[in-house]
């Protein structure tokens, strides 16, 4: 692999660019592998960079339906932090912002990660107590997170409004400096450059259709578009589609996949210096490189796969934008689009053996997939390795819902009483 | 935002008078106190997730108030029918409509 | 004997309206949430004196007294004379629910030429005098917030919602006016 | 000083008499009325307009509509009423307009940021992936700020925005996008069958095409007069709306479509009453796509200087606004419909340099007719290189893979590559678009919603059958006849001559982006195959115009490079919306007070007057506590308090959730709903209750009390009371429908006065009528009907702070004035009024619990201290099984208790962390938390309630709460602080 550096990028502008190889190479499949990814973003690209870097299995593929990082990876607002309550939570999501902050160094690619700050806004004496006592957890877990006033948060953001005169007045806030943003696309292809130099194939375009087993229950490969391909051990990775992935293998998983829409604005001079999230108003914003407001709307209420939503999603989620920071009612939307969730019902992840032997899932990241992606594809690297979990995902087994052992980030975050 | 026929109103009505309840025809043990762990986790939690034509239930919630099931097409978003609470599982009305692809675009 | 307790209406204080339309509070009425069975809307009708409408969106009148189909076993009866529902109700000898409802709702009245237009500035249903005759009546939405509407004549509709929401209702109904009369 | 005009007399349509006078970067100019931006400034003769994102390349206008990548400018009435990123080609002149250009320091003429543009070759696409890497802090702290600065256009606005923004819902039979020649055809067709038709066209004046294009007749009339005609026909029909300066901007799921309607940004003094723009959400029971043709450009080496633009669009800027675009012009097209840009223009007296035409065979009408007029068509030949810094000066141009290159002076080159067709609505509608390889082009395939595109979108090219087509859409049987010159198929797509793979000149696919064709070529080589891999990796596509006129250049150009044919290539979904559409009218009326209703009980304004602080619960406003002169918040709870317990305190629970269920099966009904057994409840007594969801964790509590056999008055958190009467409503429809019994919320229904303390009783019964209060004839948890100030109310004798205590429910209406007349009896005793922060106080002195607060959802009725409310009788309710799982019924469940510190004065933080062992290293073992923590003036001391691990086992055990700066000592105390006997509930 050619390394990328300054000097790199100087040598070919002298010559047009003309040096540069592909990325990544996507070769005919092989008959089987070791281990056959399911699902093409950044979980499963990075699953199987792990495998070949961590765990020496090379003879791996990832098998993508449409184009790699087209999915979640490619349609979120790429926020990044780990200031979540419960250890199991805790873990995996300050496991990747770890890795985060050396991933463009480990993969020699700029994934442009920005710890710019991540700012959660507080309204309400429930949101306070709520929020404090994810500071203390955070705090006496080795993770930073801290509390502001509205002059400290205004402080940090300037746009912010904090008048007391809101609908919602804010009186306070909780930071995570670390906490930031990195680019999306750049991780998918980092991850692919990465794997495919130490030898994972990258079939692209390349639907599966059903999961063969073995007389022992055991899998043993994947129909596919381009016909049967043998594999030892399947991670599946597909977030929304993982429902349909997994019943090909008759194991039935607790998802919902809801459309999540997003949306930009035209670009504009810097203005908004860090990321500000608020669960009473339902809002989250930040700033893009290029200048755009990049907005997470809501959900949409229903089930479906059709990758869009309805517009009302998008008119209440703006509104309250515009009650956090005034100023913008006047920016305009360029554009709007949606991806799906997979959501649990304890909206905590599925990282876990499953029923069927050699059949590993990893699923159910609903709006926190982005931000997991190094910590949960190297944490998936080793389930699939080993065959059992890393401590650090030990709690996002499959078997909670039969015992009731949920890790309800939701539910803690409660609603006001 | 949908447009959704709410059976009991015999209407159109825009997707924000309803709620959507989940999926549809899971009806609670009769002898629920008596089930396994795993019966009950089935129960509650594990949902079909249908990418295509799926069973589920809404309430008109800002209409008549009522449940009602749907059955719709989870890929193109359109409703095939919809039907009263309490009716059984009712046949996919034919012929199936056009059931565009999901969008292979992207975003940024 | 102790002082009487007097009635502070939640809309008083309240008027607005535009060129086109006009915004008044409605006087207080008696109001009651009925529930029913089928097999009892017959003798239900009876000790109210008027037919409690079984058809989606309509509503039945007589004198004062008006009955709205929200729902399949459910009505709104406004009585805006002498009152006296649930003693009539519970006289009825038939399987019921009558629950007052008197103070939790209030309403304005929406009249003139851009009330449909007012109406459909937070409104999503189709309130054309073909799918929304005189006498059509819907709870739906209003902004953010439920509301019941009834068509009183061509051009005039009651509005009915919950009081804690009078400020919000009020605020909407005169912006969407203003913006009826552009 | 005389500016020279590029204003042709007798040309255009506007009205020389009616001027506006604008300022552009300061200087003074004049317009007249109906010009764009744009239009104004080229009748000044101004042409550089803006500068480029990456490069920062002068850039001047280049079209006359929404496809606008260039000229986008910053539009301004005063400092508050300021737009960024405006296109100069769609905002309408009006007088006192203060427009600015962007992305530019310190002026457009001379940038700075022009140095990126010497770089360029280091700047290709991709280059940031593979840099600024080293060291690892250096990305976020030094190259990620550079690049922020350098990145963006227009600069937000500072101050809020001031214009207020309006919303209507709407429903119709036909909505018709586009007022071209298709759609006003097709809507005057629907029209004339008495469907109620909306027409909407993103322009000032309907035509469409007919604009610019002064040669088509129709109906025997220029296409321009039929045009106006038609739309005095539709505007005089009571069935059809007509909105100009309106974008359909998305067309969603259903046949929803978003429609931005510009009210005033024309306007020089809009009224005050004017919304600036409306949203209109329309639903259509058909719509019928008539959204035309954008025209492409040729990629070609430095195609982008100021003074180069389409050639539709210099038509326009003639045929309609009265304005030449130069003195000199060349023309480069590959399509037949630049000459008659250049044909109008030699009629207009402008000099034409030559048409350079890629095409061997160009169509023979236009060639000849531009001959004949004496201009030099060049056929096979192309522009290979133009010339000039802040305006073109000449154009390079030799014969197609010959030799004799010949340089030809010119101020201005108008481009067309063809025309594509608009298919965005079609696109967002879901429709699966179709590639015409005969024609290079993606159609709309077959439509999945209630609508059909017509026209110039729909790829129909001649004008009788496009005519045809359109009425037939309409549905009616409305004729028109028509002709053209030329149809609007063929063209090039892709990079022409002299911008190949083997060049490395700057030929732009995507103006504002700066995508070169190279640029294309780089992420092919890269291994990027996909064309949303190609457009994310050099963000083709991706700016303001969303890639209207690059997209298919860009195809083009990366089929061509992966040897595949285009569709193979793919083609990136078209999203909402059409064109950028402002916050403030998705927004419409939801701001400030209509942002969120805020829910006030009746008795608010009372409250007000008495000087109470508001807190936000839910939507609704809660007096908090009640200030009197010089105390701050701690003061006045610490005075409530005492002054509650002592004598009696007076406060507003109105906002309590209430539900009454009512039919003979409502013991029943809640027997399955809660977790406790209420068929042994009888009238006129109450019982607090917990319900539980499936799962078996609290879900809400309450008083219910049983008022008849068959009438319960239900009770429910503030907050929970909407999702109770939902989850109950779900129970009861869909699993046991068959119980008789109804619910209908009555929150609102009653005010509720809440009277707690040792003389709650005197200060309430004067008022209350047929009621005996003794402790003997209504004890504690006594529900009755009665009269209170001659209104019927419902007195419950219930108590949440520890002391007798009654609630008044009186209908709402009353309220206000009950309150009063309690307050006034309340003051003369001693009593005071409190707020919900003493509530919660004495609540906690008694160790009540307040779901949501000391509850989270992942709390059981037994970690809660409230097993006793599980009935262990009954057969069946609602959580049964979810309790009895393995992980609910384990050992060292986190249950509720109380804990002391160990200084008294030291009040823990709620959410404060719970660990046994304080010096352990991070990360610690967490036990639980601290759910409510006060000071209580009652204990002269500290309080907190606690979940923690084992907790009931714990009783007497010293635990810490490490906090930023000290560890604070607690020991584990049971629950109830105050009071441990409870006598005093009893009076």
């Amino acid at each position: 692999m050619r390394k990328y550096s300054v000097f790199a990028v100087a040598r070919e502008a002298m010559r047009s660019h003309k040096g540069w190889e592909p990325q990544w190479v996507s070769p005919e499949p092989r008959a089987s592998y070791d281990v056959i990814i399911i699902g093409g973003g950044g979980h499963g690209l990075g699953a199987a960079y792990y495998l070949a870097q961590e765990h020496g299995i090379t003879n791996v593929a990832v098998i993508e339906k449409g184009w790699l990082g087209g999915g979640n990876t490619g349609r979120n607002t790429t926020i990044i932090r780990s200031n979540y309550l419960y250890e199991e939570s805790m873990d995996i999501y300050e496991h990747s912002l770890k890795l985060w902050e050396g991933l463009s160094q480990e993969l020699n690619y700029n994934v442009m990660y920005s710890p710019r700050g991540v700012m959660m806004l507080s309204h309400n004496t429930h949101d306070q107590q709520s929020f404090k006592r994810h500071i203390n957890a955070n705090r006496l877990y080795g993770i930073d997170n801290e509390w502001l006033t509205p002059e400290q948060a205004k402080a940090f953001c300037p746009p912010l409004d904090i008048s007391k005169t809101a609908r919602y007045p804010i009186n306070g806030a909780a930071l995570q400096k670390r906490g930031g943003t990195a680019r999306h696309d750049a991780v998918a292809w980092g991850y692919a450059r990465a794997a495919s130099d130490l030898g994972v194939h990258i079939i692209q375009n390349c639907e599966v259709t059903g999961i063969r087993r073995g007389p022992g229950g055991e899998v043993t490969g994947v129909e596919t578009a381009r016909g049967f391909i043998g594999a030892k051990k399947i991670g599946v990775s597909a977030s929304g589609h993982s429902s349909m992935i997994m019943q090909m293998a008759d194991v039935r998983v607790p998802l919902t996949s809801n459309p999540l829409q997003a949306l930009v604005s035209e670009p504009l001079k810097p203005i908004f210096p860090c990321v500000v999230m608020s669960n009473t108003v339902h809002a989250y914003i930040s700033q893009s490189d290029k200048g755009e407001l990049v907005i997470g709307a809501g959900t949409d209420q229903y089930h479906s796969y059709s990758q869009t939503g309805g517009l009302q999603i998008i008119t209440h989620t703006l509104d309250a934008i515009c009650e956090l920071f005034p100023i913008f009612r006047r920016v305009k939307m360029m554009r709007q689009w949606g991806g799906i969730t997979d959501n649990t019902p304890d909206r905590s992840a599925i990282q876990s053996v499953t029923p069927v032997k050699n059949l590993f899932v990893n699923c159910g990241w609903g709006t926190g997939g982005f931000k997991a992606t190094p910590g949960s594809a190297n944490l998936f690297a080793h389930l699939i390795a080993r065959g059992e979990p890393h401590r650090l995902a030990a709690g996002l087994t499959l078997d909670r819902f039969r015992t009731g052992r949920l890790i309800d980030e939701a539910a803690a975050a409660a609603v006001a009483h | 935002m949908f447009l959704i026929k709410c059976p009991y109103c015999g209407d159109e009505r825009s997707e924000l008078e309803f709620r959507w309840a989940g999926e549809a025809h899971i009806a609670r043990p009769e002898n629920i106190a008596a089930i396994s762990d795993e019966e009950f986790a089935e129960y509650f939690f594990l949902r079909d997730n249908t990418k295509g034509v799926a069973y589920e239930r809404w309430r008109h919630i800002h209409g008549c108030g009522r449940f009602f099931n749907a059955i719709r097409d989870t890929v193109s978003d359109n409703f095939l029918l919809t039907y009263k609470a309490g009716l059984p599982r009712q046949p996919v009305p034919g012929p199936q409509p056009v059931t565009p692809d999901a969008p292979e675009g992207g975003a940024a | 004997m102790v002082e009487l307790a007097n009635r502070t209406l939640p809309l008083s204080g309240f008027h607005g309206g535009s060129a086109v339309t006009s915004l008044t509070p409605a006087q207080p009425a008696e109001r009651v949430s009925l529930r029913a069975r089928p097999e009892d809307v017959a003798a239900l009708s009876a000790a109210l004196g008027l037919s409690l409408p079984t058809q989606a969106k309509t509503s039945a009148t007589a004198g004062k007294r008006s009955a709205l189909w929200l729902g399949p076993d459910e009505w709104l009866v406004i009585d805006e004379g002498e009152g006296g529902l649930m003693a009539v109700l519970g006289s009825s000898g038939a399987l019921h629910s009558a629950t007052d409802v008197s103070h939790r709702n209030t309403a304005v009245l929406v009249a003139g030429p851009g009330a449909a237009k007012t109406l459909n500035g937070g409104c999503p249903l189709d309130l054309s005098l073909k799918m929304f005759p005189v006498g059509a009546c819907a709870r739906t939405l209003f902004g953010k917030i439920e509301v019941v509407v009834l068509r009183t004549a061509e051009d005039a509709f009651r509005v009915e919602f919950w009081r804690s929401f009078s400020q919000y209702a009020f605020g909407l109904l005169q912006d969407a006016a203003e913006d009826a009369a552009v | 000083m005389t500016k020279k005009s590029f204003r042709i007399k007798g040309a255009g349509r506007l009205t020389p008499a009616r001027t506006a006078r604008f300022t552009f970067d300061g200087k003074t100019y004049t317009a007249y009325e109906g010009d764009t931006v744009a239009s104004a400034l080229l009748a000044n003769g101004v042409h550089l307009m803006g500068r480029s994102f990456k490069y920062h390349r002068a850039r001047g206008v280049l079209s006359a509509g929404a496809e606008e990548p260039n000229a986008l400018i910053d539009v301004a009435r005063d400092a508050a009423r300021r737009q960024p990123n405006v296109r100069a080609s769609v905002q309408d002149v009006f007088d006192g307009a203060i427009i600015r250009s962007q992305n530019r320091w310190p002026t457009l003429a001379f940038d700075t940021g022009a140095i990126n543009n010497l770089l360029s070759p280091f700047f290709a696409a991709g280059f940031y992936y593979k840099t600024f890497m080293w060291p690892k802090e250096a990305w976020a702290k030094l190259y990620e700020p550079i690049i922020r600065r350098a990145a963006g256009l227009g600069v937000a606005p500072k101050e809020d925005d001031p214009d207020h923004y309006a919303n209507r819902f709407a429903h119709c039979d036909v909505l018709v996008a586009g007022a071209g020649v298709a759609g006003l055809t097709a809507a005057l067709s629907a029209a004339e069958t008495g469907a109620e038709v909306i027409l909407v066209d993103e322009r000032a004046e309907v035509g469409g095409a007919l604009l610019f294009d002064t040669s088509t007749m129709i109906d025997g009339r220029p296409g321009y007069d039929w045009a106006q005609d038609v739309l005095s026909r539709l505007k005089a029909m009571a069935n059809v709306t007509v909105l100009t300066r309106t974008t359909a901007f998305g067309y969603y799921t259903h046949n929803f479509i978003g429609l931005a309607e510009r009210v005033t940004d024309h306007l020089p003094r809009p009224g005050k009453h004017l919304p600036r723009e409306r949203l209109w959400q329309v639903r259509a029971k058909k719509v019928i796509m008539a959204t035309g043709a954008i025209e492409r450009h040729m990629v070609f080496a430095n195609n982008d200087r100021p003074g180069i633009m389409l050639a539709s669009a210099a038509r326009l800027y003639l045929n309609h606004y009265g304005v030449a675009v130069g003195e000199k012009i060349g023309v480069y097209t590959a399509h037949d419909s630049a000459y008659e840009a250049a044909i109008d223009l030699k009629h207009a007296g402008v000099e034409i340099a030559a048409i350079v035409d890629c095409r061997t065979h160009p169509g023979e009408a236009v060639v000849s007719a531009a001959r004949a007029l004496g201009i030099e068509v060049l056929t096979g030949h192309s522009v290979l290189d133009t010339a000039g810094r802040l305006r073109v000066s000449s154009m390079t141009v030799a014969p197609n893979g010959g030799n004799g290159k010949r340089r030809i002076a010119i101020d201005a080159l108008l481009m067309s590559g063809g025309w594509t067709p608009s298919v965005h609505l079609f696109s967002q509608s879901r429709g699966k678009l179709k590639f015409d390889k005969a024609k290079d082009r993606f159609l709309p395939g077959l439509h999945v919603q209630d609508g059909v595109s017509i026209g110039a979108c729909n790829g129909t090219d001649d004008l009788p059958a496009l005519l045809a087509e359109a009425a037939a859409a309409g549905g009616g049987t409305l004729s028109v006849s028509g002709s053209s010159l030329y149809g609007w198929t063929g063209g090039m797509i892709g990079a022409a001559e002299g911008a190949g793979p083997e060049t490395a000149v700057k030929a732009f696919v995507d103006f504002q982006h700066d995508v070169t064709a190279k640029d294309i070529r780089l992420a092919v080589r890269e291994g990027m195959q996909s064309i949303e891999h190609i457009k994310r990796f050099t963000t083709n596509g991706m700016a303001s115009d969303q890639g209207k006129l690059s997209n298919m250049h860009g195809l083009a150009i990366a089929a061509e490079m992966l040897g595949k044919d285009i569709p193979e290539v793919g083609l990136t979904t078209f999203r909402a919306p059409y064109t950028p559409v402002t916050y403030g009218t998705l927004i419409a009326h939801s701001r400030g007070d209509l942002f969120d209703p805020a829910r006030k009980t009746p008795l608010h304004d009372e409250l007000a007057t008495q000087g109470a602080e508001f807190e936000d619960v839910g939507n609704w406003k809660r007096a908090w506590y009640f200030p009197r002169r010089g105390e701050d918040m701690h003061q006045a709870v610490n005075r409530e308090c005492r002054t509650a317990r002592e004598t009696a305190g007076i406060f507003d629970a109105s906002t309590l959730g209430k539900i009454e269920v009512v039919g003979p099966d409502a013991a029943k009904f809640l027997n399955l709903l809660y977790t406790n057994a209420w068929d042994t409840l009888k009238p006129g007594k109450c019982r607090y209750g917990i319900m539980t969801r499936e799962d078996g964790f609290i879900y809400d509590d309450g008083v219910v009390g049983r008022l008849t056999e068959d009438r319960f008055h239900v009770t429910t958190t503030t907050g929970g009371a909407p999702r109770v009467l939902a989850h109950m409503e779900d129970y009861l429809q869909t699993e046991f429908p068959d119980l008789k019994v109804w619910l209908t919320s009555t929150t609102e229904q009653w005010a509720v006065i809440a009277v707690q303390g040792p003389k709650a009783r005197d200060i309430i019964a004067p008022l209350v009528e047929g009621l005996d209060l003794s402790n003997e004839a209504f004890p504690h948890m006594s529900v009755a009907e009665c009269t209170v100030m001659g209104v019927p109310a419902r007195l419950f004798r219930v108590s949440f702070t520890g002391e007798i205590g009654f609630e008044i429910n009186v209908p709402a209406d009353y309220g206000a004035s009950v309150w009063k007349a309690i307050w006034e009896r309340g003051q003369a005793l001693g009593a005071c009024l409190y707020g919900t922060e003493t509530m919660h106080v004495l609540r906690a002195e008694k160790g009540y619990l307040i779901v949501g607060q000391d509850t989270d959802g992942t709390v059981t009725p037994d970690d809660a201290g409230y097993g006793w409310a599980v009935s262990k009788k009954k057969p069946d309710f609602v959580g049964i099984r979810g309790l009895q799982r393995p992980d609910l019924i384990r050992e060292n469940r986190k249950q509720l208790v109380g804990l002391l510190t160990k200084d008294p004065t030291e009040v823990l933080e709620e959410g404060g962390q719970i660990v046994a062992d304080p010096n352990q290293p991070k990360p610690m073992t967490m036990l639980g938390h601290v759910t409510s923590a006060y000071w209580s003036e009652t204990l002269g001391r500290s309080i907190a309630i606690a979940l923690v691990a084992g907790g009931r086992a714990r009783m007497g055990e010293t635990l810490y709460v490490p906090m930023k700066d000290k560890t604070i000592a607690v020991e584990v105390t049971d629950m109830v602080f105050f009071d441990k006997e409870g006598g005093r509930i009893h009076g």
